[in-house]
């Protein structure tokens, strides 16, 4: 019982950024559909801007964070610009080989610039963790998590209330529609690239100081996003959220009740199954034919 | 009002239209026909900011609009009914109507002008929160129409209005463009149906491969026995 | 809704907008399931099949939004729909067995016969991209007939073709009729409808509000009320 | 002016990518000693780096350049036991003898290869070693969590091996993916296990999350690294007061060079390290590297000529003084196609109040 | 190009590349050679599936290192205990390993092919992508099968009997290298007839316009599962062969990047086309060690692969293969070229139906 609860603690801990990595690529993936490949890779670069901020500069852990976040949206925007405007209309596979062109180069970058060790950061928090009976937490993950919820109604909001948003989901579905409607479609498509950026940026300067950082810890945690955005149904902000702690839940459990070495095989093997059981996902949407 | 000058506009290498020259008064219908592929769609589009024109001048209300954005051009109150509906297809007919005066602040007469549609269009109002890629063709049509009308524009670009609908909507449709041209909106559309256009119509411009080549009054051409044998099946 | 189309004939389905036409079009090919009812071809039901299962029935569409290989030729587009008359087992294929070869150069002939019909032929060698408008309608219905239908269903063939070449479509659908081919047809544009049909049934909401020939059609006042509108009447007459 | 290659396969990228680069820059020092005091057989040494990414088939790859394009005569490497037996069928294939500087697993030595010599001790020799702390610190119940290579597996064998005959306990037997960093459900599952020590075999980096993630989940068991690439000054630097308590075997305590077989090159190596500005916590692997290179340079001069055969026939008399104690080599394995192994020395420290202290071995 | 000028160009390709060790004694660069040839017909057996029928398959590699692992396990024999239960093989020779390999990798497409072929797009991608994690992680995992991340080692190594000569060993790089070259040839003679016949065009029917496609009678699953048991067959082909040649399997054999790798020598070659995953394949096989011989640091070789595969997006768009046969088209003065790519600066969107 302890055990489970314990299990059931961390997996909510986990969702948390998994939900945030989800989120970030629903928006680029789910809406855009672009396939981006970069989206581990500004994943650790939001790891690695913590990384320099924190250890390397020594700055207050909160404005790192911060930074780090803003940097992530910085560079989303530049690579928005740079390699996908001239891409617009551009189909699924050619966009995806060019982000899988930047995905390389960046993760190459990375590993130029802070060598393939492993690095790790330093969270102000006590080491001591937080004991509740029987489970317990630590005080950064527990600060994560909120960090993440913090994040996820914000981004949510900014969807659902703003102009931004529903600029967004005309532009996707037929961009020159939107243009005659006065959509500006290059600030629509930089700003949503820069924002799903933004939060991959996040979720990799949360569980930097969690975890370590390297150079390819970007490549599975595309895939999860992946997988996750999948579980939700493309484009749903609320199902890239719930596909997060679904994942995590999944992982956390099969990992302690059934072997920790196919704990990261969990989620596909979920993927595999909601897809046999419901084609479509599960947020499908009404076409017709003729 | 509006005014194009020698206008040419290409694709890649292909060149869709080669000196084009028109004008539109305050006020009028005007139509443009022409068989497929004359370039009628494309002149729209650089008329509306979608394409950027080769070469040429576009004036409108005394502003050069040649190549201004999409969205100027629709500030300045020209609105565009794109050929082919293109409705945006998960977004209910509500949310589609919305984004229709996507940049109108006023929530009261936006909430009056979207109730006359409705009034307009019961069929749309039905269907307010169907989305509208599950309409059914003329369905569509009805709602890039309404979209079109929600900037409350001072001119508007239909391209097509009749493709695809019933005889009786083709009826409904041309009325409605002439009710909002009784409202003082200016028209200048593009039609296939070429009797009925050219009826309606104050003036006409029959396009032939990029370029006009023939203009006069709706009725002049009906009589035009170029215009018959070739766009009127006579 | 119930209606019959008997052999031989054209028959055209009309109706508003939404009335459900190209619904029941889907119905009866397979791309959507009908709730209830039963759709019967020549005495096999269709119900519950899927598209390709009632195209090997000689059940074959076009569809509304014009529907072509984009990518391909002309020629070839008609080769693939020529799917259903070639014979050739993928084993077979990969051994290049003579077979195989033979069999092909077959399919070619009758997809030059099948240009021929539709006129096409001069631009065989073309992508399907480059053809003008009017001209991806014959295609359509060129890579319809190489399916070898013997009920064709056509979805709105006409619309946005100007009147010249409406006529030039009506003279191919007669083509058409001369291969003892069935033609089930939807369009809005009257002067076709009511030039080629040997019957019209008239939908509104679904349902079935007149069925008879052109002439009876044309002055049905539920039709009038509901589809062809005054102004119909006014101009013919 | 030509130079005699020597080519060197680590893992710089991946899974064990600190240690990896650890090691080769221990080497670099040696190369560059050696260079200094002009070379051997008059003509200086080359090294030839390549990653082998961590990966045992990359690890094949690099060998296969190196012999193949590059024409070494002998290599140093691969590190981890799973690279290191990938390799080896390659030395086998193409007759060039290789230079073991890290790897514990057993089989390295035992499998028949004529072609390893390896200078790092096998877990057995450090199971053995560690018997006699058994009683001393009390080890009821012990559980184990090890990387799934044959480093990890071939330690956790040997220790609860020795442990059983010793009357211990063996609880849980988790294992983790190298390159895994979340150990929440396999500490999860050790502590409801209940065992009073936990032996933990993998790379540092992940021994560093280990350490941290056991103190977030509360588990009291005492944490005891295995395998000598624990790196206790980088966990002190990285795992902070989560590393206080633990235990670590080393095959070099930097902090006591005192103790040392060859005080003399220890603190050469250790004066180098410094004074390049390489991490401290690398010292306890990248004499690995130094020795290594030391002792295939001495194996070149013995055979007088930089071919492969020589150098693996002059192995076999090499003699060298090096920071892992006097090396030279015993025959090991299948006669006929006997391995080389060294015999060094094995030590236990303990991390007390962010300080490596003496524990004993 | 005509008939014969083609005929003789492959001709004089294949004389090339069957004289070439006979002349090039670098056996480094004939060891690069070899890899790229087993990448080119990976590549090859995925443009069936990605060229042809359109499905962007993201998770290719698995049928790589399945075939890897079926053929080294098969040939080195294992013994396994499910539910307590011994089971065990004795190793077989490794023709019939190799064989049972490719009908296993035809097996696991036909099953993925029966399942997932119900979604589509990026669905697809991501099941595809799924399935490789899986396979990856089985094969990590499975410890007592695969030996997980201790790797397979010691796989043997192809024998052939050719009358006249006896056994030949299939060892070290002359011989590897004949057999990548036959394999490559066969897969490309498979994949030509297949795409040129009524098998092919019903794979391109579905890739160009699905809905049309069932309307004339073609059967979506059958064909496209058709493909997928080709492509993962000869995806296990390739992995075999790989296996054999390098002797060693490890999980990483399913890692993501190699099917990137393949996707990309596809795409930049030219999806849909013949030659695109062969000259692809070359150039991203090649491309490698060229950049090595700039004495750089990996990683800025890495970097400047990425960029160029940027670059060859942004210029050919279609891939190399197409934007040649255009180019030859132009020159040789042929009328009928395709119009050119819509590139005005408004480019329209697909009208939603
Ligand atoms: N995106 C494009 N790329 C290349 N050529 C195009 C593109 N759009 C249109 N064209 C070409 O430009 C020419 C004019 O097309 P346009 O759509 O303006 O004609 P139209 O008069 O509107 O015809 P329709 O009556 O069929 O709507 C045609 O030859 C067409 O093939
Ligand atoms: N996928 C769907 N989901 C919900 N409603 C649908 C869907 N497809 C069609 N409909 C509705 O069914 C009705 C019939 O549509 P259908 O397309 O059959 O009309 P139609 O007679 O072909 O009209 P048109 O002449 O305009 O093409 C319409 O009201 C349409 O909105
Ligand atoms: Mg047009
Ligand atoms: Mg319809």
């Amino acid at each position: 019982m302890d055990q489970l609860l314990q299990h059931a603690l961390n997996a909510m801990i986990l969702g948390g950024t998994y939900a945030l990595l989800g989120i970030g690529l629903t928006l680029i993936f789910g809406i855009m559909r672009v396939v981006n490949f970069t989206h581990g890779e500004v994943y650790a670069f939001g790891a690695y801007m913590m990384y320099m901020f924190v250890m390397l500069i020594g700055a207050n852990f909160i404005v790192s964070l911060v930074l780090a976040v803003v940097l992530g949206v910085m560079l989303g925007a530049l690579i928005e610009i740079v390699l996908l405007r001239r891409l617009r209309g551009a189909d699924i596979d050619t966009t995806m080989l060019v982000m899988i062109g930047a995905g390389i180069a960046m993760q190459n970058s990375e590993q130029l610039v802070w060598s393939g060790v492993a690095k790790s950061i330093n969270s102000p928090f006590p080491s001591a963790p937080l004991v509740m009976g029987a489970v317990s937490v630590s005080w950064t993950r527990l600060f994560v998590f909120a960090v993440a919820v913090v994040l996820i109604a914000a981004t949510y909001a900014l969807i659902q209330k703003t102009r931004l948003g529903k600029s967004m989901r005309a532009t996707f579905q037929d961009r020159e529609a939107a243009a005659l409607m006065g959509v500006r479609i290059d600030r629509v498509h930089t700003a949503t690239f820069a924002l799903g950026s933004g939060l991959a940026a996040a979720a990799g300067a949360l569980l930097g100081p969690v975890f370590v950082v390297y150079p390819t810890i970007g490549d599975l945690a595309s895939l999860k996003a992946f997988a996750i955005v999948i579980l939700g149904g493309l484009g749903s902000i609320p199902g890239a959220t719930i596909g997060g702690f679904i994942l995590a839940f999944m992982e956390e459990l099969g990992a302690g009740y059934v072997s920790s070495g196919y704990r990261d095989a969990m989620g596909f093997l979920l993927i595999i199954v909601i897809l046999l059981v419901k084609p479509t996902g599960l947020f499908a949407r009404k076409e017709r034919i003729g | 009002m509006l005014e194009v000058e020698g206008l040419v506009c290409r694709y890649g290498k292909v060149e869709a239209v080669r000196d084009l020259t028109m004008r539109v008064e305050r006020g009028e219908l005007v139509t443009l026909i022409g068989a497929n592929g004359a370039g009628k769609t494309t002149s729209l589009k650089a008329i509306s900011g979608l394409l950027s024109p080769a070469a040429g001048r576009i004036v409108f209300d005394g502003q050069d609009i040649t190549r201004a954005s999409a969205r100027r051009v629709l500030e300045l109150g020209i609105a565009h009914c794109p050929e082919g509906r293109r409705v945006f297809p998960y977004m209910t007919v509500r949310e589609n109507l919305e984004m229709g005066c996507f940049l109108r602040r006023d929530a009261d007469g936006i909430a009056e002008d979207m109730d006359k549609l409705f009034a307009r269009f019961p069929i749309l109002h039905e269907r307010r929160d169907q989305a509208a890629g599950t309409l059914s063709g003329g369905e569509q049509q009805m709602l890039a129409i309404s979209r079109a009308l929600m900037s409350r524009p001072k001119l508007v670009l239909f391209d097509e209005p009749s493709l695809g609908l019933a005889p009786n909507l083709v009826e409904r449709t041309f009325e409605i463009i002439e009710g909002i041209r009784k409202d003082g909106v200016t028209v200048v559309m593009v039609e296939q149906n070429a009797f009925a256009a050219l009826e309606l119509s104050d003036r006409s411009y029959v396009l032939e491969q990029g370029r006009v080549t023939l203009t006069g009054t709706g009725r002049e051409l009906l009589e035009n026995p170029h215009v018959r044998q070739a766009y009127l099946g006579a | 809704m119930t209606f019959e189309v008997r052999e031989g004939e054209v028959l055209s389905l009309i109706g508003p907008n939404g009335a459900g036409k190209t619904s029941a079009f889907n119905a009866i090919t397979g791309y959507i399931h009908a709730s209830s009812g039963s759709i019967v071809y020549r005495g096999a039901p269709l119900v519950g099949l899927k598209p390709n299962q009632i195209a090997e029935h000689g059940v074959v569409r076009t569809f509304q939004k014009t529907s072509v290989f984009n990518g391909l030729t002309v020629l070839d587009n008609v080769m693939v729909g020529l799917h259903r008359r070639a014979k050739q087992h993928p084993l077979a294929i990969m051994l290049g067995l003579p077979g195989v070869r033979r069999d092909e150069a077959r399919l070619r002939d009758l997809a030059w016969e099948i240009l021929d019909l539709v006129g096409l032929r001069a631009r065989a060698e073309e992508t399907a991209v480059s053809l003008s408008y009017g001209e991806l309608r014959l295609l359509e219905v060129a890579i319809a007939l190489a399916a070898e239908p013997t009920l064709l269903l056509l979805d709105e063939p006409v619309s946005g073709m100007n009147p010249a070449e409406t006529g030039a479509f009506m003279a191919l659908l007669a083509r058409i009729r001369t291969r003892g081919i069935t033609v089930l047809l939807v369009e809005h544009d009257m002067k076709m409808v009511m030039g080629v049909s040997d019957r019209i049934v008239c939908l509104n909401q679904g349902r079935i509000i007149a069925d008879g020939p052109p002439a009876a059609i044309q002055s049905d006042p539920q039709v009038i009320r509901a589809y062809l509108g005054e102004r119909y009447v006014r101009a013919r007459g | 002016q030509e130079t005699i290659k020597i080519g060197v396969t680590q893992p710089l990228t991946g899974a064990f990518a600190a240690s990896g680069n650890y090691v080769a820059q221990g080497a670099r020092i040696a190369e560059d000693e050696i260079n200094a005091a002009g070379g051997v057989l008059g003509k200086k040494i080359q090294l030839v780096i390549e990653d082998n990414k961590s990966n045992p088939t990359e690890a094949v790859a690099t060998v296969e350049k190196l012999i193949v394009r590059d024409k070494v005569p002998v290599i140093m490497g691969a590190w981890s036991s799973t690279l290191t037996l990938a390799v080896m069928p390659k030395l086998q294939e193409y007759k060039v003898p290789m230079v073991v500087e890290t790897s514990s697993s057993g089989k390295i030595t035992t499998s028949g290869n004529p072609y390893v010599f390896r200078i790092s001790p096998t877990s057995e020799m450090e199971a053995v070693a560690f018997k006699p702390l058994v009683a001393k610190l009390g080890i009821k119940k012990a559980d184990f969590l090890n990387t799934n290579n044959d480093f990890g597996i071939g330690s956790a064998a040997e220790y609860s091996k020795m442990l059983k005959g010793q009357g211990v306990a063996v609880g849980v037997m988790e294992t983790m993916d190298p390159k895994a960093t979340d150990f929440s459900a396999q500490l999860t599952r050790i502590k409801a296990s209940g065992g009073d020590t936990l032996f933990v075999t993998t790379a540092v980096e992940q021994v560093t999350l280990i350490l941290k993630q056991a103190k977030e989940l509360q588990l009291n068991a005492r944490i005891i690294t295995t395998g000598g690439s624990n790196s206790p000054d980088q966990l002190i630097a990285q795992a902070g007061d989560a590393a206080n308590g633990s235990f670590h075997t080393v095959f070099f305590p930097p902090w006591f060079p005192e103790v040392v077989t060859n005080p003399e090159p220890a603190k050469r190596y250790m004066t180098e390290w410094q004074k390049r500005g390489h991490e401290p916590g690398g010292l306890t692997e990248g004499f690995r590297g130094y020795d290594g290179i030391f002792t295939i340079a001495e194996a070149i001069k013995i055979a007088g000529k930089a071919e492969p055969a020589a150098i693996k026939d002059a192995l076999w008399k090499t003699k060298v003084k090096g920071v892992y104690g006097n090396i030279e080599f015993i025959k090991q394995g299948p006669a006929g196609n006997e391995s080389g192994q060294n015999i060094p020395s094995v030590y236990l420290v303990k991390i007390d109040g962010g300080k490596v202290a003496k524990s004993g071995l | 190009m005509s008939r014969a000028v083609s005929l003789a160009s492959s001709v004089a390709w294949v004389g090339f590349l069957v004289t070439l060790p006979l002349w090039m004694d670098n056996l480094y660069f004939l060891h690069v050679l070899i890899i790229a040839g087993i990448f080119i017909v990976a590549a090859m057996s995925l443009n069936l599936l990605l060229g042809y029928t359109g499905q962007l398959s993201l998770g290719h590699v698995a049928f790589f290192g399945i075939g890897a692992y079926a053929s080294s396990l098969c040939s080195l024999g294992f013994e396994i205990h499910v539910l307590d239960v011994p089971i065990t093989l004795a190793p077989k020779p490794v023709w019939f390993s190799m064989l049972v390999a490719v009908t296993f990798a035809g097996l696991c497409g036909w099953f993925i092919g029966k399942i997932s072929f119900k979604v589509r797009g990026a669905y697809f991608v991501i099941v595809s992508v799924s399935f490789a994690e899986v396979t990856r992680l089985v094969a990590l995992n499975w410890l007592e099968l695969t030996q997980g991340p201790m790797a397979l080692n010691n796989i043997p190594f192809l024998k052939f009997w050719f009358p006249g000569i006896g056994d030949v060993d299939i060892l070290g790089k002359v011989p590897n290298y004949y057999l990548v070259l036959g394999v490559a040839i066969v897969t490309y003679v498979i994949i030509r007839r297949l795409v040129h016949s009524r098998a092919g065009r019903a794979m391109i029917a579905l890739r160009e316009n699905e809905p049309l496609a069932t309307s004339v009678g073609i059967d979506v699953t059958r064909f496209l599962v058709l493909a997928t048991v080709v492509s993962a067959a000869l995806a296990g082909l390739a992995g075999a062969v790989y296996a054999h040649y390098v002797r060693i399997v490890d999980p990483d054999v399913f890692l993501f990047i190699y099917t990137v790798t393949m996707v990309i020598m596809v795409i930049t070659g030219g999806k849909g086309t013949l030659a695109g995953p062969i000259v692809g394949g070359l150039i991203f096989g090649i491309l490698p060690e060229v950049l090595r011989g700039f004495e750089v640091k990996p990683e800025l070789q890495w970097i400047v692969y990425g960029v160029l595969m940027i670059l060859i997006v942004y210029f050919l768009p279609d891939g190399i293969v197409p934007a040649v046969r255009d180019a030859w088209k132009r020159w040789t003065g042929r009328t009928g070229a395709p119009p050119a790519e819509p590139t005005g600066t408004a480019v329209p969107a697909e009208a939603r139906p």
